[in-house]
């Protein structure tokens, strides 16, 4: 087509009043995936449209609303108004339980402060991650306590006040003993009766029962 | 006919193909010159009459449906089973409508099953206008739109850690009970490996040109306790034969109970 | 927390005025694509919000602009006039061509929802084949109903609020032409001459029937 016949086509047909071509930017740009240059705008609108003029007349509408509209490099687009980018986050709040290694880490702890890493571990059995540590000093359940006077001056954990009203305990000596857990019924992977545990000998001599 | 629907299969150039495939597969829907189904064509026909629905001639309607289903059996042997249904319903219907019921007889009349008939028609004529008018409506992604530049909710999660005064003595009991009920095995920490052994005499051998005895080349560690000097001694002299075999080193032994010695091969 | 504490913080944070509440919807429905229930507009607000006046406050201000507040079931959501399509053919999702067969299904569980699969066939006079139905579920625009508490429990199908949205509905009794469909008794459930509406006991006679 022609020049000439495009000027005859857009002569005949009048660019829409500001207000329609404000609308229309509005929607398009609602729209659109990506922010709109002018021109990108302008291609897209009838003919005759004033992009700029529109563009601000519409920036102004949106001023000190929810939303705005802000140039984005050459671009357009609507954005969210800072001031209430804290509705676009959502907190969750989410309970877990403890992990067994955790627990038994604080419970050692509780149990045996001033201890070391190194008793925990003797403790436990097992070693102990530095994950379990840093946790558990994260939930300021445990701190930091006075270095032990040994060899490499390791340092020890104790627990903490906001462990105390955590577990709704007066100090940590409330806890009770593993005879008083036993008789509460706490220890629900109790031994088999008649076995003493702390003697090593019964175990070796059931080993020897077996082979004979 | 066969060919309207592939001339349907040709549009569905997507996944969409498959389900397509399976509606004219499952359905029972014949297209015969353009009609589907049975309530189809019958609309079809009471349209070319041009009357109301609710007034037209079920009996006519019947009577030309009976002459189409026996002009398409004529051409053709598979007709759809929804077709010869209808068609011998509309026969026992036209019998009722020409037919004075018999007394005693307590099924519905013909008028009865004419009218509902008339029903069926104008509802199913009822939601083809609907259809049309639904799908005539703006659609959301061709006539309105939504948000382009959606901006994601970040989700903050803050996770907060639990445990009751209960579960730290249940930890604690089993922490200190563990041993208690340990299923039986051997305890291995006085237990020196031939991999070990191995792994000490090739660093150790290469320096021996002299003969020496076995005992030598156990670790400092190993050697008071006598369960782990046993274990010790047991693997470095497996590790010596696997050496021997190797050919990195000689082994001698002057008589029995005498002690075992060994040095660097030398090469011959 | 008990309730006491809980209404303690909220009456500390007084609910912010109606306008801010106001640009806190606009920022949040504009910010997704999806339409949001009151409930989960004021699950993100702060406490204490009118969340329902607020919102007919904003639909009031988006009257006539490039953008509309529409409600959409329970849901409401910004979307473009629709006079302003023809500005956004780079936006048009190429929609497949529905079936005449799909087209029907959907308006009849449309307008006669619940529907069971042999109401629907019942209506076209045709077996309605599984892929027919299998397209509208996932096209998202049909769902699984309450099961009819008739003989066999048969499932009902419903339109979805992606239905609504799609057809710029604020609810199904804003179908096209339904009222007077209704009024009409073309929608009413008019079972064939002979046959009574299904119930337990008819299916229970008719067995015996068959067995005499």
């Amino acid at each position: 087509m022609s020049d000439k016949t495009d000027n005859a086509i857009e002569s005949l047909f009048e660019a829409p009043p500001l207000a329609e071509q404000e609308r229309m930017i509005e929607a398009i740009l609602f729209a659109t995936a990506e922010p709109m240059s002018s021109k990108q705008l302008a291609d897209r609108m009838p003919h005759g449209c004033e992009v700029p003029e529109a563009l601000a007349h519409l920036r102004k509408r949106y001023e000190g609303r929810g939303v705005r509209l802000v140039k984005v490099g050459d671009g357009w687009a609507f954005r969210t108004a800072p001031d209430l980018g804290f509705l676009m986050q959502k907190e969750t709040v989410e309970t877990r339980k403890l992990s067994q290694a955790a627990i038994e880490t604080l419970a050692i702890i509780a149990y045996h402060q001033p201890a070391t890493r190194a008793e925990i571990e003797e403790i436990r059995g097992v070693s102990v991650s530095r994950g379990t540590l840093d946790m558990l000093l994260e939930l300021g359940w445990i701190k930091l306590g006075r270095r032990r006077m040994t060899p490499g001056r390791p340092v020890t954990f104790i627990v903490t006040q906001e462990f105390l009203d955590h577990f709704g305990l007066e100090s940590s000596r409330d806890l009770p003993g593993i005879k008083e857990l036993r008789d509460a019924g706490i220890l629900d992977n109790r031994p088999p009766p008649g076995v003493k545990p702390e003697e090593e000998d019964d175990k070796e001599r059931g080993q020897d029962d077996m082979f004979e | 006919m066969p060919d309207d629907h592939i001339t349907g299969l040709d549009a569905a150039t997507d996944s969409f193909a498959d389900v397509e495939a399976r509606v004219a597969a499952e359905s029972l829907v014949v297209d015969v010159d353009g009609f589907e189904g049975p309530l189809d064509l019958l609309l079809t026909l009471s349209r070319t009459q041009k009357v109301d629905l609710r007034k037209v001639s079920i009996l006519e309607l019947a009577i030309q449906y009976l002459a189409f289903v026996e002009e398409a059996k004529r051409l053709r042997i598979e007709l759809a089973a929804d077709y010869l249904v209808m068609a011998a319903w509309l026969a026992f219907l036209k019998s009722r409508l020409l037919l004075p019921p018999e007394p005693g007889d307590d099924g519905p009349s013909g008028e009865e099953l004419a009218a509902h008939l008339a029903f069926q028609l104008e509802r199913l004529e009822a939601m083809r206008r609907s259809a049309a008018r639904l799908m005539g409506r703006d659609q959301l992604g061709r006539d309105f739109f939504a948000r382009g530049q959606t901006e994601d909710v970040s989700r903050k999660r803050t996770v907060k850690y639990t445990a009751t005064v209960l579960d730290l003595m249940q930890a604690y009991a089993r922490v200190k009970t563990r041993d208690d009920f340990e299923p039986l095995h051997m305890k291995r920490g006085a237990f020196y490996t031939m991999e070990q052994a191995l792994e000490r005499m090739k660093g150790l051998i290469g320096h021996a040109m002299e003969w020496g005895t076995l005992e030598q080349y156990l670790p400092e560690a190993w050697r008071l306790d006598p369960k782990k000097r046993r274990s010790a001694t047991a693997a470095t002299f497996a590790a010596s034969l696997e050496l021997a075999k190797e050919g990195q080193l000689e082994i001698r032994q002057d008589e029995m109970f005498a002690p075992i010695m060994l040095r660097k091969k030398l090469a011959s």
